[in-house]
């Protein structure tokens, strides 16, 4: 009996341990992100973020999410994002110049500030504990996934394709401007 | 045959205009068919005249449903009231289109036609939206002619009275929306047929403010003083059918508008404002005359004078008694004709000597003496000449006036006077003095002539024997007078 | 089984439709010409679908043993599937001249206005929010890359840009919305949310509350309602014609097929929480919208200013819903169908003359139009005075049934305002008729080509006049008083 | 555990994301603050799934992932494209509607 309650204790501080460390993670990747003056720096704050994100899904018993997390968000998206940035290598002379860029942070930041109280007051006066429940493992996902999310998951996929090819139109390279009456050049 | 004749009546010349412009008429037959649809409406208005019972009330209805779900009726009727003003439009329109005869733009006769149609129709519907209807409708032709074919700064212009017009309709618009709406919470259907509105019974309150949504409409189409400021510089810059329309026709439909919808739907708080309108319409009186007297401008001279005499007709309508009733409606018909004969012969001027400025105006009598004496007997008609059908009519006014207090009588007596202060001098500068031997002075053509006669002709009948055409509506006013003393006692 | 999946086709059609422009988008043997003719097929063919099917009442919600209650089959949603592919149809149609003055039009262009029509009709389906989220995003996606189809235009890019950014951020409020619902409710699923707030007291649902407010801006931005108006003129601008003519007209519908679904069913407890809010931002919308119209020299953006006061009259039928109206349902129902007619026939007249011209359209532009093409000038007018609310034009109609809602609900200053805005916007649109007609013009009357565009602008300028005057005297067609009835029962088919 | 704090630092994500969007002009920073709401809404779903004992939660922030993927295709393609048109990713440096340009 004394044993179990250790147990539980030791394994509620490692279970905050783990949150705190992840959270930091998470808020410190994302502060730099909209922090940094340099791109890549900011996508790499992005990257740290998406990452603790990921440990934080394992934590909620969320195991599947948090592989999807690596694979899909960290895995394609982030790192397609910092491909990106470094196919364009902006010069520095490229970048914006932002001269106000704090004191527009902090305004911005009470603007947002109601909204985050909104969010956690909101959230947090409903909801005070946790419901034991089993891990959500891929068999479960997968199991919702086709029974009561099928439609969803469907046009997602849509959505994909749709995306996909309005990428491609917008990243095309344009027709040489040689070939353009001379009415419709901007 | 007498069933459909309303919409006959109505309908004919929008018809002939789609027909013709389906066919892409040339302007030989656009001529001939707009003045067969004239012709063919004002036999169609005579013979329905001709049928007319004086004593029947509301006659020669037809309603047929229109627009259910909003409750919204196809609904005419005439009874003296409209038909008065139904016959003016049509009489007018045939000297109108001869007064046309050499004009080569198609769209001028289009919207003429679209005009008699918006006009006629909303002298004759008895449903609130089919009367917005035509309201509205009757605006967009004289929008275009200001702004396509007229002169001066006629664009502005023309934005200006649609816009000022369009303003107190919207307000009425808002009110029989209203009013509408309250028929419909107390009978559970809706309707804008104007007797079913009639029998609701608003709070005071309610009343004051949907007459005033009513009444801003009307003031400013009349246009009572302080909402007239589109009025001079409208008819200044018009081309001459549509200001003769305008101050005819369309400014009458401001006071038949308070007649025909004010006293029907709130009769007893029309005497809550009948104290203002009273005000403003002396101060128009005396104002108006003002202007007139310091105008040079002939066409913007007389557009005072109407004004003034309009304020004067309003005046007589909220005396409230019988003889400043008479007097009134007897006035819209026959400053109608005496207007309209004026603003064509003031046209004809423009036509002969390319302006109409008094100064640059003079010595027409010795040169053409029919074209003076046409022009001298209008501008007398409008001042009141005794003999002409004006003089009975500003004589009814003025003495319904005495007897409602002696100093309005007194204020409206010197109408006539001020009228034919800038009538005489106006006479004097513009036929007499000295001519200017280099112009042309061309006299009246046999055309011209045919298109002027009959507005004489009827304008001496009207002064002469004034009871045969008061019999037509006395009924009407007697038993309009009697509802409206049973409710308010008239105007303390 | 067969006969769901019958239900299923009109989607899937557009779909296939979407998939075989884009296979054959780069094919030598498929011009311009071609594609569009390809593209409206399949469009034809999904509304002829839709036709056949439209009574089919039986089922209530589609496959509900595998889907859940997540794809609805109501009246409501096939009327608006219905304007959707219509709308498409005609501004493929109307466009087709403009197509090909211009070089950048592609294949994939018609496959991204598939892809986007589907993503509406199953916004109109959707039951459930998630589902509806992605609908929205497969809709907003393809829009943002039709925005900045034309590549070359610094103008188009800037357009496509602002409205992504602003588009994302709005989005993103609505799947917050859409979390808090989930945390609250413990569904996404409306038939669970409509329970809930049936079933509880409104201080026990801050949660939710605050969720649907999320909601609520998103919906708002895309209406584009004053605050959230920043983008509406410089994207509506920016775009070309065509795509203006699709967001203006179909787009903008979408977004009140789920507005509407949402504030009738699911938050019609709750919504008298939210009725000053949502006043004022109507106030704000009317006010600002119209400031924005008068102001503007080029015509698209005073229509684009003025599609922004047309927001404000729905939001007026709409906050008139949330006071138990019960007009205001069929009201907003109808104004919807008036205002998509009017719009569709404004913006196809702009981009007809785009085609020929090659220039933006200034007031001044317009000068002698009549002179010059008088048929035309006759129809914009036509759109014009329906726009503004002329008598015996259908947008009259629709002006009076949301301001008689209004008077209902008791919002009078509302409506006052409405009136007054309506009157205001006499000014801008008749200054366009003026133009048109006062001036004339030195160049040389143009013949009027008789083609599928102007047909079309001829058909819609029919139905303007016709759907505010006409009668249902002759079978098949409605009238005045078919829109309202099909308004009617299409509303009704929610509750 | 309590879940306080899952819900405060979902929060918190999306305000940083939110203040980002609103305060800086490098188009790769405000797509990138966008991605971060959307991750941060992930983060709440996620809670709420713990939360109400549900998974299907966890489910929608799985699709959700997908969303996100398709945006910041869309996005990347904006930015190159802009890039390569305009050598520039400052948001401000788009200003030819407001200046009402054609």
């Amino acid at each position: 009996m004394e044993r179990r309650l250790v147990v539980q204790g030791i394994e509620n501080l490692l279970e905050i341990s783990i949150f705190t460390i992840l959270a930091l993670f998470m808020l410190g990747g994302s502060i730099t992100m909209i922090m940094s003056r340099q791109t890549i720096f900011s996508a790499f704050g992005f990257l740290v973020a998406m990452i603790a994100l990921a440990g934080i899904f394992a934590l909620l018993d969320a195991r599947f999410l948090a592989v999807a997390q690596i694979m899909v968000s960290v895995g394609a998206i982030v790192v397609l994002s910092i491909l990106t940035v470094l196919t364009i290598n902006m010069r520095e002379e490229n970048l914006p110049y932002e001269r106000h860029k704090y004191k527009w942070m902090f305004f911005s930041f009470i603007l947002a500030l109601p909204i985050t109280l909104l969010i956690y007051k909101s959230a947090t006066a409903m909801y005070e504990s946790f419901k034991t429940m089993e891990a959500v493992t891929s068999k479960v996902v997968g199991k919702l996934l086709f029974s009561e999310w099928v439609l969803a998951f469907e046009i997602v996929s849509v959505l994909l394709l749709a995306a996909m090819v309005g990428a491609i139109v917008i990243a095309r390279k344009e027709i040489p401007k040689h070939e353009i009456p001379k009415e419709e050049r901007a | 045959m007498m069933d459909n004749i309303l919409t006959n009546i109505i309908f004919l010349p929008l018809f002939a205009a789609v027909v013709l412009g389906v066919f892409r008429a040339d302007t030989k037959y656009l001529k001939i068919g707009a003045m067969l649809s004239s012709v063919a409406t004002l036999f169609l208005v005579l013979f329905m005249t001709y049928n007319f019972d004086p004593h029947a009330g509301m006659q020669f209805i037809k309603i047929s449903p229109w627009i259910q779900n909003a409750g919204i009726s196809y609904f005419v009727g005439v009874d003296a009231l409209s038909l008065v003003i139904l016959l003016l439009i049509s009489l007018l329109m045939p000297p109108l289109y001869i007064y046309m005869y050499h004009e080569k733009r198609k769209g001028y006769w289009y919207n003429m036609m679209l005009l008699q149609t918006g006009v006629s129709g909303a002298v004759l519907s008895l449903d609130m939206m089919l009367f917005y209807l035509f309201w509205e409708t009757m605006l967009l032709p004289i929008f275009v002619m200001i702004g396509k074919y007229g002169n001066g700064l006629h664009r502005y212009n023309s934005m200006k009275i649609v816009l000022m017009t369009i303003l107190g309709s919207m307000s009425m618009l808002f009110s029989i929306m209203y009013i509408g709406y309250i028929y419909f919470e107390t009978h559970g259907i809706w309707s804008f047929a104007l007797n079913d509105l009639a029998s609701i019974d608003f709070n005071a309150q309610t009343s004051i403010w949907l007459a005033s949504g009513f009444l801003l409409a009307f003031a400013i189409k009349i246009p009572l003083v302080g909402f007239h400021t589109w009025m001079a510089p409208a008819y200044g810059s018009a081309p001459t059918p549509a200001v003769v329309i305008m101050s005819s026709i369309m400014a009458k439909l401001g006071i038949y508008g308070i007649w025909r919808f004010g006293y029907s739907l709130f009769d007893s708080t029309l005497s809550y404002y009948a104290p203002t309108i009273i005000t403003l319409a002396l101060i128009g009186l005396l104002y108006y005359a003002i202007r007139a007297i310091t105008e040079l401008h002939l066409r913007r001279m007389f557009a005072y004078s109407s004004g003034s005499h309009l304020s004067l007709i309003a005046l007589g309508l909220f005396l409230g008694n019988i003889y400043a009733w008479s007097g009134s409606l007897y006035f819209i018909a026959t400053h109608a004709l005496a207007s309209a004969g004026m603003f064509i012969v003031i046209g004809l001027t423009y036509k002969r000597f390319n302006t109409v400025y008094l100064d640059s105006l003079g010595g027409i009598a010795s040169k053409a003496p029919r074209f003076s004496f046409f022009f001298a007997f209008f501008a007398l008609s409008i001042a009141g000449l005794p003999g002409t059908g004006g003089f009975v009519a500003e004589l009814l006014i003025i003495i319904g006036a005495f007897k409602v207090n002696f100093y309005i009588g007194v204020a409206t007596a010197t109408t006539m006077l001020s009228a034919m202060v800038y009538i005489f001098w106006m006479l004097q500068r513009a036929l007499f003095g000295t001519a200017n031997n280099e112009r042309e002075y061309e006299d009246l053509s046999f055309r011209e002539m045919i298109m002027l006669l009959p507005l004489v002709v009827l304008l001496i009948a009207t002064g002469v024997m004034p009871s045969f055409f008061m019999q037509i509506f006395d009924p009407f006013l007697v038993s309009t007078l009697e509802a409206f003393t049973l409710n308010s006692g008239g105007v303390k | 089984m067969i006969e769901q999946l019958i239900l299923t086709l009109p989607m899937a059609i557009i779909v296939l439709g979407a998939f075989v422009l884009l296979l054959i988008s780069h094919s030598k043997r498929f011009n311009l010409d071609r594609l569009n003719l390809i593209a409206v097929f399949f469009l034809i063919l999904s509304s002829c679908v839709q036709f056949i099917i439209f009574k089919s009442n039986d089922i209530e919600f589609l496959f509900s043993d595998v889907f859940g209650e997540t794809f609805i089959l109501d009246t409501f949603s096939r009327i608006f599937d219905l304007m959707f592919t219509i709308g498409a149809i005609l501004t493929l149609l109307i466009n087709n001249d403009y197509f090909k003055s211009r070089r950048y039009f592609n294949g994939e262009y018609f496959a991204l206005i598939l892809f986007s029509v589907f993503g509406m009709m199953m916004l109109s389906h959707a039951h459930e929010l998630v589902t509806a989220f992605i609908a929205l995003e497969i809709a907003s996606l393809s829009v943002y890359a039709l925005v900045g189809y034309h590549k070359n235009n610094r103008v188009s890019s800037e357009a496509m840009l602002k409205y992504m950014v602003l588009g994302s951020m709005t989005g993103a409020f609505f799947m917050l919305g859409t979390a808090l619902i989930y945390g609250a409710v413990g569904s996404t699923n409306l038939s669970d949310i409509a329970l809930y707030t049936a079933n509880h007291n409104i201080d026990e649902m801050s949660l939710l509350m605050v969720g649907a407010s999320f909601i609520s801006i998103t919906i708002m931005f895309k209406i584009g309602a004053v605050p959230f108006h920043s983008w509406v003129i410089d994207v509506y601008h920016g775009a070309p014609y065509p795509i203006t003519m699709f967001m203006a007209s179909t787009f903008k519908i979408a977004i009140f097929a789920i507005a509407l679904r949402l504030y009738i069913v699911n938050f019609g407890e709750v919504n008298v929480f939210w009725s000053e809010l949502l006043q004022a931002i109507t106030i704000l919308t009317l006010i600002g919208g119209s400031w924005m119209a008068i102001s503007q020299t080029l015509v698209k953006r005073m229509l684009a200013g003025s599609s922004i006061v047309h927001s404000g009259y729905l939001l007026i039928g709409i906050s008139s819903l949330g006071l138990g109206s019960e007009m205001a349902g069929p009201a907003v129902m109808f104004y919807l169908i008036a205002y998509f007619i009017s719009a569709v026939g404004s913006f196809g007249i702009l981009s007809f003359i785009a085609s020929q011209s090659k220039t933006q359209m200034r007031f001044e532009d317009f000068k002698g139009f009549a002179n010059r093409r008088p048929y035309m000038a006759l129809m914009m007018s036509i759109f014009m005075l329906s726009l503004a609310g002329f008598p015996s034009t259908i947008g009259f109609l629709g002006k009076f049934y949301i301001f008689t809602s209004a008077i209902e609900s008791g919002q009078i200053l509302l409506a006052g305002l409405g009136i007054l805005t309506a009157f205001i916007s006499v000014y801008y649109y008749f200054k366009l008729i003026a133009m048109m007609y006062f001036y004339e013009s030195d160049e040389q009357k143009k013949k009027l080509p008789i083609d599928i565009s102007t047909i079309l602008i001829f058909a819609m300028g029919l139905v303007v006049v016709w759907g505010g005057m006409g009668t249902t005297l002759i079978p098949f067609i409605p009238g005045a008083d078919g829109f309202i009835d099909i308004a009617q029962e299409t509303i009704n088919s929610l509750k | 555990m309590s879940p306080n704090l899952f819900f405060l630092l979902a929060s918190l994500l999306f305000s940083i994301g939110l203040v980002g969007l609103v305060s800086r002009r490098n188009l790769f920073v405000l797509y990138m603050s966008i991605e971060l709401m959307l991750s941060s809404i992930n983060l709440l779903l996620a809670t709420f799934s713990k939360v109400l004992g549900d998974a299907s939660g966890s489910v929608i922030a799985l699709l959700m992932i997908g969303v996100i993927a398709a945006e910041a295709a869309l996005f990347l393609a904006m930015i190159v494209h802009i890039y390569r048109s305009s050598r520039s990713v400052d948001s401000d440096n788009f200003t030819a509607l407001a200046q009402g340009k054609e």
